[in-house]
């Protein structure tokens, strides 16, 4: 087969215009249902941005006074080490501390600059193996040379902390449930589109048109509705980040840490974009398979 | 250039649209299938074409075996082969020009061989001023010369044409059969089913006669009915 | 019954389909539209059924203006009028059986006047052993066959017939024409465009001639061609 | 018209069994979006049950001693009314406590079984004008008598519980938007289902059907496609409850408040029911207008 780049470029063009019902309806499922998807996984980025911080199931974190030696930072990592009650720690260090103060305070420009570096305490922060030894390790820390303070998450905080990392995962699985649902509607849409066409396929057929003669304008039919309905889908999820981070820097307290950014709205668009042109080409391939045998 | 060996051809187990048909058609050669409605002449096209496939029997085109053929091999096949179909099957929703000149793109032809020749076929269907017309904008003896200007335009080595003048008034009919022959003269094999008494008449071509899925007559120079 | 005042249509503001078009057809008249290609008997078929308006002119069908009808009485306009389409225009995905019984339960007939009514009118087109055949299983006469059957099946006052024998062989044809005479002759006007010269010659009926939309001859008890 | 009843049942079912392609891809489509809806609105139950008893944005309760006296209880409610720091408040009666409690520890009989009520103290719950005035409130009617102590919510737990009234807002504006996607994902194919159908409506309407005739099998058939498609919805909203309770049971803390019940499952079933009847129906009606007239 030739390859004539510009009948399939035209065919396609002209296809999407005469069968408009048909594309317009192939972009709006793309569009509601890749919305649907970015939306929640925005909704995602902006829990894990307000529970970044407890990620690693901190449960109790070791702060040193901002002039602690090196040696007792060492000593304290060594005994956390052979702690049996210790399941993890991790060492904060200054740098580390002020990458977090700067991320934490985002939306307060005039709070980071004014903040010293040389004033933010290194720290530990380590995970119990058991919730109920929070308390153990932290008495055998407090009064350590060189340490500070030992601050644990209080009963309720560690449960909230608990139910918010089940909201992460609840997220998760639910992005994950309207991926696969944005799968399925696009598809479905695609091959009503294409069985109303079974007639037009067979034609081409039984002229003497190879497969992929056929294939490859319904492909980029497909193409341009899933990258259409995408970008529609791209532009409300950018309009909804938006919305979203006005009402988190209205709101107050920890739900300030729930920010999200510009870029992760570019960020999600992108994958968006990728999976409707993936999902239309796919799907206009799969409706296409059935009507191609005569 | 075309033969069947013992061809039969049964739908849905019950319905024997062809039995036992064995019949050899010589390149050049211009034959007639007549047979009263439901005799199975368009399904004795549509083997050939692969459209559907024999319950047993063999088909050779153009020394090859149809049933045989491998899938993708089939769209090389009916290349060439221009097919004028009962209900002449255009593409919806693509104009007159595109209708035609898609069994062109098909084989790749390029652009400035297209834009020359489906005009030029257009005319001689008697259809150029419609070229920008949608199917759905056409009378029925229109549409079938569309179908027509189709099958004819790359120039294929066998012909098929299943009632080609059936909506066609007379005169229209006329000028067809002539541009048939023509095209038959130049080599191109010509089968064509028809229930049309005079042209048979007049032509004195091959006639193979099919009643209820039998070859019932086959005859050179033959006319529509038997001879009484 | 029927009448035609300088009826002009005009396709896409370009294409006159009918050019100022006047004609009366009695009841219980017998009318052949016959003509070229594309002169424009389906548009005027189709101005009958109210499936297109005209530009200007008024058409009058049994006593009614149809272009003034009022959209939710055109329903109860058709049923009036039995057509047998160029195209036929089966339901597509319905049995030859449900295709001709549809007619009947549009008209809401009871259950057993169905069941004993579209048996009886497949036997009379031949086809009554392929009722429960899909109309894609039929041959291109057989579904030329179910749409007479579907029109003929209500026995309306007027019958439109568009081309009904194109696709049929001779004899079978002539079955038909004797029963569209028959019906003729129970008081129901029909009007059959046709490209049949045969058929029009030996009926020797009324002819209206249509050329590039225009009327060109108008002639009871005529023949196809001009008188030569 | 007469309305034949049989004719309309058969012709539904005849053409439900033939489309079988837009039959399935309509059923579908109702299904994975009702799902996608009907799981939001399940989730946000279980967030209302979990945070019922912070639903009025309790800032502090003030406790009483089981035996306390009507007279102190009156003393205490006046100087509420009374005060300009207080926003609202409202009585938990002893009855109401037990209520409380009740459905706190569903999970847990035993306990409720155990609790005698006379020992449940009753109390009010005050919201503060500004939550900054909590404590103030506090210290007013600490040792009041007949009060037995005054709880005040911590600062974390104060910010956490704002941040759940958050998500519940979130995930009633979610459920909002995927009712409406649901609606126009099912409209949408159906009319497409409609569109590969158009010829045959046209060559109805010419054999002389009403618009009616036609568009009742057509509506009967939207009905059947949304009162399926709703159904595999509801089985799929029922089995996540179980799964979801299931892990609510087996989880700890504060997540045991955040149960579900077969109830709000059927509850929402039902709807979903309903919902997927009506745009069905809808849905074949808009998408059979445009091929009407003809
Ligand atoms: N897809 C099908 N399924 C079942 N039966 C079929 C199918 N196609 C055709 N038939 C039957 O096979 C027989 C031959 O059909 P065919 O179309 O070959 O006839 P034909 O000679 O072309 O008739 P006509 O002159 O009316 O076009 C007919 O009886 C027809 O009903
Ligand atoms: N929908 C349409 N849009 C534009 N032009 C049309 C349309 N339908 C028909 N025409 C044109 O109107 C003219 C008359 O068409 P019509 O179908 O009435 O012809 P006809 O006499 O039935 O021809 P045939 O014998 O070929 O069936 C033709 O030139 C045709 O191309
Ligand atoms: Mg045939
Ligand atoms: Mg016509």
């Amino acid at each position: 087969m030739a390859f004539k780049l510009d009948y399939f470029a035209r065919e396609t063009m002209v296809s999407l215009r005469r069968n408009l019902v048909m594309t317009l309806a192939g972009i709006l499922t793309v569009a509601v249902s890749l919305f649907l998807f970015g939306g929640v996984v925005l909704l995602s980025r902006m829990v894990d941005h307000g529970t970044a911080r407890w990620k690693e199931g901190v449960e109790l974190e070791v702060f040193f006074v901002p002039t602690a030696t090196q040696q007792q930072i060492d000593d304290v990592q060594q005994e956390l080490k052979d702690s049996p009650n210790v399941k993890k720690f991790r060492f904060i260090s200054k740098k580390e501390a002020l990458d977090l103060f700067k991320r934490f305070f985002a939306d307060q420009p005039e709070l980071v600059e004014a903040v010293d570096p040389d004033t933010l305490p290194p720290s530990f922060r380590v995970v119990p193996k058991d919730p109920e030894l929070t308390e153990t390790i932290a008495v055998q820390f407090r009064g350590r040379p060189g340490v500070d303070e030992v601050l644990t998450a209080q009963e309720q905080v560690r449960r909230m902390l608990h139910a918010i990392s089940w909201i992460r995962r609840l997220f998760f699985a639910i992005s994950g449930v309207l991926l696969l649902s944005s799968f399925f509607l696009i598809v479905n849409t695609i091959r009503l589109a294409t069985y109303a066409r079974r007639r037009e396929i067979q034609i081409m057929k039984l002229v003497g048109a190879t497969n992929w003669f056929i294939r490859i304008p319904f492909m980029l039919e497909g193409l341009v509705q899933g990258a259409a309905g995408a970008g529609l889908a791209f532009g409300a999820v950018y309009v909804l980040q938006q919305i979203l981070s006005d009402l988190v820097v209205r709101s107050e307290g920890v739900f300030r840490s729930f920010f999200i950014t510009t870029g992760d709205a570019v960020g999600i668009g992108l994958w968006v974009l990728v999976i409707g042109g993936v999902v239309g080409v796919a799907g206009s391939a799969i409706g296409l398979r059935r009507f191609l045998d005569v | 250039m075309i033969t069947l060996e013992h061809v039969t051809k049964t739908y849905k187990s019950d319905v024997v649209a062809l039995r036992d048909v064995s019949i050899e058609i010589k390149k050049g050669e211009f034959v007639f299938l007549v047979g009263p409605s439901g005799s199975g002449k368009s399904t004795f096209l549509r083997l050939l074409l692969r459209e559907d496939l024999p319950d047993t029997g063999r088909i050779l085109v153009a020394g090859r075996d149809v049933a045989r053929l491998s899938t993708w091999k089939v769209p090389y096949l009916r290349r060439n082969m221009g097919t004028v179909f009962q209900d002449f099957k255009l593409l919806p929703g693509k104009t007159v020009y595109e209708n035609v000149a898609f069994a062109l793109e098909v084989i790749g032809r390029p652009r400035h061989v297209i834009e020359s020749q489906v005009p030029q076929i257009l005319e001689l269907v008697g259809l150029a001023e419609k070229s920008q017309r949608f199917d759905y904008e056409l009378s029925g003896g229109e549409q079938q010369r569309v179908s027509i200007a189709r099958a004819f335009v790359n120039r294929p080595l066998i012909l098929l044409a299943d009632e080609p003048t059936g909506n066609l008034d007379p005169a229209t009919a006329e000028g067809i059969m002539r541009l048939l022959d023509r095209i038959n003269r130049t080599g191109t094999t010509v089968v064509m089913a028809t229930h049309d008494e005079g042209i048979v008449n007049t032509m004195r071509r091959r006639v193979v006669e099919l009643d209820r899925g039998l070859v019932v007559r086959d005859q050179a120079r033959g006319v529509y009915g038997l001879p009484a």
